[in-house]
């Protein structure tokens, strides 16, 4: 797709707003982190199967810049690669929740009548569960497994896509475009998809980038159920969640992965409330 | 300035050289260039262009109803003596007690969350004087008689989205009026509603300024309804005044050519002509204007219209921002 | 044409609620049940442990109704719900109710503090947000959600645990009440109503003392969400035309901010809150398991680790028929700020 | 070792402390808005009195012939009696019974009970109670029950006298009895609700659940499994109490880390019986008022290999995990604020315990012939991955679990590390094909006898417990376990479990790695010999929390 | 000028079922509309034109009555080759057009789901539509974004004639614009029916609108047509006084236009309409209602099939305006 003349002034819009501008920095910085981390990490090996317990515990120094964990390991190391983990969850879990939020929302939204009632009880069902218990009754069927904790928590995510789309479509299709394309006879797939679901677009994108800052953080609570990622793979969730048990001595364990996700979090909110400003004026 | 005009009242609102521009996000941009328009107590003005043309914005700059950060701003807004640009105090202070104001959608502008009663009271209590909740009361329904409400307690009780345009509407000029304001800035008063409602406001606000004594600002884009309502017409185009005078000779002798071609633009109800309307479009308004706005669109422009026109007077109060107008001898 | 206030709008309204909850309720009950028996493992050998015999293990699997169809376990089920019957917890061996009854009150006690936090902060941070849209106390506000958001829940409770009660030692670590106080006379199971109705002013300033922490720390990533909602939904309100028309009325700045365009920017919020609260009873184990709140988050957790078949299932029920009351409970609240709701008519 | 309060220490400590509580006071009135008023403030630091608060994991029923894990022992063993209890060092001692005799043949058992016990209801104890436990146990075939599979027949020879026959000789049978709570029979036949068990109902299932049904020196007053279990002294126990006893004890469930360490250091917490992470005992150590203890209950750390899985089916492989591992780098993470949480591990059988080889050489590490190992084996260089699991609630293993993962990289070997909560950690090895190659987990003694902890371990036909996660099935070891617990001489007991330990160590089921020591931290006004006193402590999953024998100063 | 009706609406009828009432939007209406004529249907907000344009259109089905568009009858369910033979232009050009879509894609979707041409043939279509509208065919990249009020109902009537439809529905097609556009859109729909043939049923409430594009008129009053004839016979001498009211109301910008009069107060004219009565809807508002009013409804009648309307005592015109007819 070539970048229309829309896409160039949406950028511009974009670039007007400070805060969106450090958003899509912090953003850039990490996802490039977290791609590179072999390359960027000061202790590539820390991530991996690697003890030093003469080195363990120490706090913040010039050798360790964010000091290291109970097991001699690098936590800014570990950070590093711990975006990247935090950033496939995040993928992962949002992969699957989008797609099929937005499918019922569309569906629900558009076909009214019956089949919206029954879309939107199922979607009150899920929303109604407990979204741990449902992650570990998932996980229970099988083997804990991260991928399967990230399915069971796309489970409980879609609903609330499938909400929001709703909430659009019900006011999309009233819009002039959809009527016409209905009287001109255009199949409802076609409606939903070629007339509604690109006016859905920038709230599901912005919606989006919100949510991957509270994917990461529920990975935390995914490993203090024991579901997160296997160890020795970095994880911020689980970083803080062990670190944790260290406070308030070895603050800096928390307190840094913390920070991380913080800064992840901070970054894809900005990304989000920018977004959200340029698309709203456009659309 | 003025002498070409007979003097019949004060000055109630004096607006000079005003100009205005906002902070977009695509940059800055200009809505008003150099307005001069003046109010004189009890009279009916009217502001008439199309959309984009800022007389909206004029009439939210007189209130001090536009976000201050980011607009810009020069010139001076005077209400009766006092400075109101740049003194957001100043404006709200006269806000619903000196200077009221009707909006274009009835029903969007009352708060549907609240009964009418609970709107009314609020502003009756901006009025100053300290009401008994019997007085208020008392008051509030003898506003909505007057806008010939035959039943202000339903009213009272109702919420706006109960209530049908026409009704609302008339709540709103009740409220407007209730406090009795020195002006009343009408912006597009019943454009949404049918034309007989529409009638019906027109009539009310007129009896009601007369009762009152209240100057109206009138804001349109509907020339039939300027014509019938106002004493004085100001026309504007692209952020500038291009035109002003009595209501009579703007419809009868128009000076301006933007004028003369919008009054071409009215299907005539006599005659099934085909209106003309005018070609092009308005002027972007992220970019800077020069000389005479309506330029690329008139088919009267020469050279001498790129350079700034200002009004030029013509006769009884008529003025005109032309090169082709010739001041009377 | 006036349409007179009808009760009648507002009974039809919350009869459609009901009923759509109970469908809820049905369904969960439906998906939890087949969920739980989907599991793998065999409750019954889990809960005799291994040294019981094949014998032993199917009786205990008979006496469930284990090895009954899946339809007819499901009957049974409902039978039993209907009378508040979940049969035998297998981990404590006491009826699920009778645990339920200790820790939902608890966990409910919880959740509804930190869901008023969540609210009154929340709504506050938004509307100052709001009002000053853009300017400093909008960035502080929105820096303030985004941190609060950055943590998972249970780390603030380390956090606050560690700030206020091992440093300052201000507010008690753990329970829900000091050891040397009488819990109140059982009414509602929340502590600190049941002593406001028993008068005994001292218990409630020591119950709400133990209330602060875990709350303030249940609601943290929440609060953000409603702060950032209720920004949204008052900037919105801002550039409705009822609020220009309030500013052209005269109405104070203020009072259009607490009151003329606070209200309608209520109604998502509220919403919202209505989701929230299974986030709130779910994520209320993490923060339980920090302050030993004794509370059914806990309880659940434990049950599905240990597949206490019974006791999940009664969890599931009870967090979904809670979830349906509080969100029938704010629809009718919306529906008293929203007067459109409470008199139009369905059209 | 001081048991009075430090009074200068916490005049020091209150010095710093009261500025930065000054400033965090400010920010509770405005950050939490949580306008208290002055006087609640510290409310909550009362005395602590005769209160022992003690740290425990989830507690799900109080019924003492139930369960098996450690909780649920130390309520065992402070509500309830028991014929005999295990004595220091190992051994028995009386208690119920004052004494016992043997048949020749070593198939009869007769005991002598005491005649001035009583039930906490005031009832007499006597020999039914003891009979219809054992029925009980045996009936529900719960918990330890197959310690007394071997029983043919019970009787009461008399309201003080009972004797019980053997179907076969058992030497371990005496220290079974250290897991036969004696319930109060009257008491449980009246509370019985209806069940399956004929006569009998359910047993009393649902009434001994959460109530008390016992002659032990402490009485169930509330237990609560969510929150805390709460007891009370037992003033008319036959064994006494230690005079300073606590009146109260209350075990808290499920506390986190630093919620434990802000309890202890506020002194609303007297002892930790769950483990905690090392950093956070150092801490605790350093804390003035708190020291550290040494839980010694004959219990060991290994890293269990399943002998059905490949590829640690292959001997040649174990013993090149065996000979990889890093002990030095154990040996590090032993030492917790100087105090030892374990010493390096001789073979399958704990210090302290009959047949321990105090000749046996410790591990040590040995790349090379490592290699060897894995070379012999028939997977040669292309040795699988290994999957290894721990238990996530016990804070300090993930630290064994990745030196584990390390240690093996140098060999070439790639371990996948997963943690996994407690109950699906016990499911997870059910089955030989479910369980995973290495499974790190603390393994011990159940009874008093060592036959509890190797039969459980290593027997063909024992019950996939967490013991036997390394499924051995060798028909040597069988014969040999089966063989000791024909042997009923002492001496001769102990030289061949010392032959039959050498036996199970050369099929390397496990990677031996320590004789754990659980470090546990406690108020310094409370004193508990069985853990701060080598001499006193009992080789027993739970042995050493016998609160009668503690003692509680004031606090301060 | 009488040929085959091209749209024929029988008795039609359309209820609505409200909460605790039921709305009778249109109550009983036929109307006739010819090949290549243009009929308008007037009224105020809730008069019911809008509901008729929706039965016409099909996007909402006739309660009673038939709809018939030649010789087939329209139904709320439709095949698409009689959906190609209506098309709709909506009131808002700012929702009519999709704004994340090019305006190729919107002009070109019509084809699309009718099947009509291959890629090139309907890319040659949408730039002949494109100038047909007077738009440059280099607009077809663009997004509706950039483009005013005016060019975007440009755009929405090349979309609607995409499919060669025979009927086009214009659903208050100018009320939106501004005046000076407003004039260019009447030019550019009158210059398309004499090239193209087409036949407009329009809706509007704007009478001056009315004047310029239409030949018949069709006033609408609370879901009943109260008066319809040709355009000039109703603006120079409406037999309804609703008609007469509405053309009375109208503000105009010169005397000449100010031709029909209100002859009764207009306060009076206001007054709010009666719910559920039994005779004539407009009766509270008429001050001419004698008593058969007050319980007949009026019908549809007149001297002559060409003007008809809906009143017992119709106001009486010198009949000098019939002469004229035929519109230049």
């Amino acid at each position: 797709m070539t970048a229309s003349p829309e896409f160039w002034r949406a950028m511009r819009r974009y670039a007007q707003d400070p805060m969106a501008v450090l958003g899509a920095a912090i953003v850039a910085v990490l996802v490039l982190a977290a791609i590179l981390a072999e390359q960027v990490a000061p202790y590539p090996a820390h991530a991996g199967a690697f003890v030093d317990f003469v080195n363990a515990n120490r706090p913040p120094d010039a050798t360790y810049l964010l000091g290291t964990d109970g097991i001699g390991r690098d936590v800014l190391s570990r950070i590093i690669f711990g975006y990247r983990t935090s950033l496939v969850l995040g993928l992962t879990v949002l992969g699957i929740a989008v797609p099929l939020g937005t499918a019922a929302g569309l569906v629900g939204g558009y076909a009214g009548g019956r089949a919206e009632a029954v879309v939107m009880r199922i979607t009150d069902v899920f929303l109604a569960l407990p979204s741990l218990v449902l992650a570990m009754a998932i996980v229970g069927l099988f083997r804990p497994s991260q991928i399967l904790a990230m399915a069971a928590v796309a489970a409980v995510w879609w609903p609330w896509y499938a909400r929001l789309v709703h909430g659009m479509v019900r006011s999309i299709r009233l819009e002039g475009y959809v009527v016409s394309a209905r009287l001109i006879g255009a199949s409802p797939v076609r409606i939903m998809v070629g007339e509604i679901l690109p006016n859905c677009a920038p709230t599901i994108l912005t919606k989006f980038s919100l949510d991957m800052g509270l994917v990461i953080l529920l990975g935390a609570s995914l490993s203090f159920l024991g579901l997160g990622a296997p160890a020795p793979i970095p994880d911020l969730g689980t970083m803080v969640a062990d670190g944790a048990n260290y406070l308030p001595d070895q603050w800096w364990l928390s307190v840094t992965a913390g920070g991380a996700i913080f800064l992840a979090v901070l970054g894809f909110n900005l990304v989000g409330d920018g977004l959200r400003d340029v698309f709203d004026t456009t659309g | 300035m003025s002498s070409t005009r007979p003097v019949e009242a004060p000055d109630l609102l004096a607006i000079s050289n005003l100009s205005l521009g906002f902070s977009t996000l695509d940059g800055p941009v200009r809505v008003l260039r150099g307005i001069d328009l003046t109010v004189r107590a009890q009279e009916k003005v009217a502001l008439v262009g199309e959309s984009g043309s800022g007389k909206s914005v004029t009439a939210r700059a007189i209130m001090g109803l536009l976000p201050e950060r980011r607009t810009m701003a020069s010139g001076s807004i005077r209400f009766a003596g006092r400075e109101l640009l740049g003194r957001p105090a100043e404006a709200e202070a006269l806000r619903g007690r000196e200077i009221s104001m009707i909006f274009q959608d009835p029903t969007a502008s009352l708060n549907p969350f609240f009964s009418i009663r609970q709107q009314f009271r609020t502003v009756i209590a901006r009025g100053g004087a300290r009401h008994s909740a019997e007085a208020a009361e008392q008051r509030m329904r003898q506003a909505l008689r007057d806008v010939s409400i035959p039943d202000p307690e339903r009213v009272l009780g109702s919420y706006s989205f109960q209530l049908s345009g026409g009704l609302n509407q008339r709540v709103m000029i009740a409220m407007a009026l209730v406090n009795t304001p020195k002006l009343l800035i009408a912006d597009e008063p019943g454009t949404a509603l049918d034309v007989t409602v529409q009638e019906q406001t027109l009539r009310m606000m007129r009896r009601l300024s007369q009762q009152n004594g209240t100057a109206i600002l009138f804001i349109s884009h509907n020339l039939g309804v300027v014509r019938q309502f106002a004493d004085r017409v100001y026309v504007m185009y692209a952020g500038a005044l291009v035109e002003e005078g009595p209501v009579q000779r703007i419809f009868t002798a128009p000076l301006h050519p933007y004028t003369r071609a919008l009054l071409a633009s009215v299907p005539r109800l006599a005659r099934p002509t085909i209106p003309t309307g005018i070609e092009g479009s308005l002027p972007d308004r992220l970019k800077p204007i020069q000389g005479c706005a309506f330029r690329p669109r008139c088919s009267l422009s020469i050279s001498a219209c790129a350079s700034e026109v200002a009004l030029v007077a013509g006769a009884e109060g008529h003025r005109a921002a032309c090169v082709h107008v010739v001041p009377p001898a | 044409m006036i349409r007179r206030v009808r009760l009648a709008n507002v009974a039809a309204f919350l009869a459609a609620r009901v009923g759509a909850g109970l469908l809820v309720v049905f369904g969960v009950s439906v998906l939890i049940f087949v969920l739980a028996r989907a599991m793998p493992g065999d409750p019954a050998r889990l809960a005799l442990g291994p040294a019981a015999t094949a014998a032993q293990v199917e009786r205990l699997r008979a006496d469930m109704g284990l090895d009954e169809p899946l339809l007819y376990q499901y009957v049974t089920f409902v039978a039993g719900a209907l009378r508040l019957d979940f049969g035998t917890s297998l981990f404590t061996n006491r009826p699920v109710i009778a645990d339920l009854a200790y820790g939902f009150p608890a966990s409910l006690e919880l959740a509804l503090a930190a869901g008023m936090v969540m609210t009154i902060f929340g709504i506050l941070l938004g509307a100052v947000s709001a009002r000053f849209q853009n300017r400093w106390p909008d960035n502080v506000s929105r820096i303030l959600s985004l941190i609060a958001v950055a943590m998972p829940n249970f780390v603030w409770a380390l956090i606050l645990m560690l700030l206020f009660a091992y440093w300052a030692e201000l507010l008690p670590v753990s329970g829900r009440l000091s050891e040397r106080l009488q819990a109140p006379p059982f009414v509602t199971g929340l502590v600190t109503v049941d002593a406001v109705l028993a008068g005994q002013w001292a218990t409630l300033g020591d119950a709400l003392r133990h209330l602060a922490l875990p709350a303030v720390s249940l609601s943290l990533p929440g609060l953000a969400q409603v702060a950032r909602l209720t920004r949204t939904n008052m900037v919105d309100v801002y550039a409705r035309p009822y609020t220009e028309f309030a500013r052209a009325y005269g109405f104070s700045e203020r009072e259009i901010s607490v009151k003329w365009a606070l209200r309608p920017a209520l109604i998502p919020t509220f919403t919202l809150l209505g989701m929230q609260i299974v986030a709130l009873l779910g994520n209320a184990f993490l923060v339980e398991t920090v302050f030993a709140w004794p509370g059914m988050a806990r309880y659940g957790v434990e049950a599905i680790l240990r597949k206490d078949l019974n006791a999940i299932v009664a969890v599931v029920m009870i967090v979904s028929v809670a979830f349906v009351v509080i969100n029938i409970a704010i629809d009718l609240c919306v529906s008293f700020i929203d007067p459109r709701i409470r008199l139009q008519s369905a059209r | 070792m001081t048991q009075s309060p430090d009074r200068d220490l916490m005049v020091r400590l209150a010095g710093p402390r009261s500025t930065r509580r000054g400033a965090l006071m400010a920010l509770a009135g405005t950050g939490l808005g949580l306008a208290l008023p002055a006087g609640w403030r510290q409310a909550e630091a009362q005395p602590a009195g005769s209160t022992i608060r003690m740290t425990e994991s989830t507690l799900g029923e109080a019924d003492p012939h139930k369960p098996t894990d450690v909780p649920s022992s130390i309520l065992m063993f402070n509500l309830y009696d028991f014929l005999i209890r295990p004595a220091p060092g190992g051994g028995v001692s009386p208690s119920l019974a004052t004494s016992w005799e043997v048949s020749g043949d070593g198939l009869t058992y007769t005991f002598a009970l005491r005649d001035d016990v009583r039930f906490h209801d005031g009832k007499p104890f006597t020999s039914e109670d003891v009979v219809f436990s054992l029925r009980r146990m045996q009936t529900m075939r719960r918990g330890f029950a197959g310690l007394f599979e071997v029983i043919r027949s019970a009787e009461a020879l008399g309201p003080h006298r009972v004797r019980f026959v053997l179907a076969r000789n058992y030497a371990p049978f005496l220290a079974s009895f250290a897991r036969l709570a004696i319930v109060n029979s009257v008491l449980v036949r009246a509370n019985q609700a209806a069940g399956t068990f004929g006569e009998f109902g359910d047993y009393g299932q649902a009434f001994l659940s959460a109530k008390d049904g016992g002659s032990g020196p402490y009485v169930l007053t509330r237990h609560e499994a969510q929150q805390e279990t709460v007891m009370t002294k037992f003033a008319g126990h036959f064994m006494g109490h230690d005079p300073r006893a606590a009146e109260t004890v209350r075990l808290r469930f499920g506390l986190q880390p630093p919620t434990v360490r802000t309890m202890m250091t506020r002194r609303e917490l007297e002892l930790t019986r769950v483990s905690l992470p090392p950093e956070i005992l150092v801490a605790l150590a350093r804390t003035p008022g708190i020291s550290l203890g040494q839980d010694r209950a004959g219990s060991m750390f290994q890293f269990k290999l399943n002998m059905r899985r490949a590829p640690t089916d292959d001997v040649e492989v174990r013993r090149a995990i065996s000979l990889a591992f890093d002990y030095a780098g154990q040996a590090a993470l032993l030492d917790v604020a100087g105090v030892a949480a374990g010493i390096p591990s001789r073979g399958p059988i704990p210090s302290g315990v009959m047949g321990y080889d105090e000749a046996a050489p410790t591990g040590r590490r040995n790349l090379d012939a490592a290699k060897a190992a894995l070379a012999r084996s028939k997977y040669g260089a292309n040795v699988p991955p290994l999957d290894l699991i721990f238990v996530r609630e016990f804070a300090q293993v993930e630290r064994y679990a990745l030196l584990f993962q390390r240690s093996m990289a140098d060999i070439g070997l790639r371990v996948n590390v997963l943690p996994i909560p407690w109950a699906q950690y016990q499911q997870t090895i059910t089955t030989a094909e479910s369980t995973p190659n290495v499974c790190c987990i603390y393994v011990g003694l159940t009874t008093p006898d060592v036959d509890s902890l190797l039969w459980t371990s290593y027997h063909s036909t024992s019950p996939a417990t967490y013991f036997s996660a390394q499924w051995m099935n060798d028909p040597e070891v069988d014969r040999g376990l089966e063989a000791g617990r024909t042997i009923l001489n002492t001496e001769q007991r102990a030289a061949h479990y010392r032959a039959l330990g050498k036996r199970i160590a050369d099929l390397v089921p496990a990677v031996f790695c320590y004789d754990q020591i659980n470090v546990i931290a406690r108020q310094n006004y409370v004193s508990a010999p069985t853990l701060t006193d080598m001499r006193t402590s009992v080789p027993l999953l739970g042995g050493n929390y016998q609160f009668r024998t503690m003692g509680v100063g004031a606090p301060s | 000028m009488t040929g085959p009706a091209l749209l024929r609406v029988c008795n039609v009828t359309k209820r609505f079922k409200l909460a605790h009432a039921e709305l009778l939007a249109v109550d009983d209406v036929s109307l006739e509309v010819q090949k290549f004529d243009t009929l308008a249907i007037v009224g105020e907000s809730g008069s019911g034109k809008s509901t008729l344009a929706n039965l016409i259109v099909g996007s909402e089905g006739a309660s009673s009555g038939a709809i018939w568009l030649g010789d087939t009858e329209l139904g709320a369910r439709r095949d698409k080759a009689t959906r190609r033979r209506i098309a709709l232009v909506q009131q808002n050009p700012y929702s009519a057009l999709n704004p994340r879509k090019s305006i190729r894609a919107a002009i070109e979707l019509p084809m699309i789901v009718h099947g009509l041409g291959d890629r090139s043939a309907r890319r040659r279509k949408v730039d002949e539509l494109l100038r047909r509208v007077h738009l440059s065919p280099a607009l077809a990249a663009r997004r509706p974004l950039g483009l005013s009020g005016g060019e975007r109902q440009r755009v929405a009537i090349a979309r609607a004639l995409a499919t060669d439809p025979e009927l086009l529905v214009l659903d208050e097609p100018t009320s939106s614009l501004d005046v000076s556009v407003q004039a260019h859109i009447l030019a550019l729909l009158l210059e398309l029916q004499q090239e193209l043939g087409l036949t407009y049923l329009f809706i509007t409430h704007d009478l001056g609108v009315v004047r310029v594009l239409a030949r018949r008129v069709a006033v609408m009053y609370q879901g009943r047509v109260v008066e319809e004839g040709p355009v000039e016979a109703i603006f120079s001498a409406p037999r309804h006084r609703y008609t007469n009211l509405l053309l009375a109301s109208i503000p105009t910008v010169s005397d000449e236009d100010d031709g029909v009069k209100l002859d009764w107060p207009f306060e009076q004219a206001i007054a709010p309409p009666p719910e559920g009565a039994q005779g004539c809807a407009f009766r509270p508002r008429c001050p001419f209602a004698i008593a058969a009013c007050d319980t007949t409804r009026p019908a549809l009648l007149g001297e002559d099939a060409l003007h008809r309307h809906a009143c017992l005592a119709p106001s009486r015109r010198d009949t000098t305006a019939q002469g004229t007819g035929g519109i230049s």
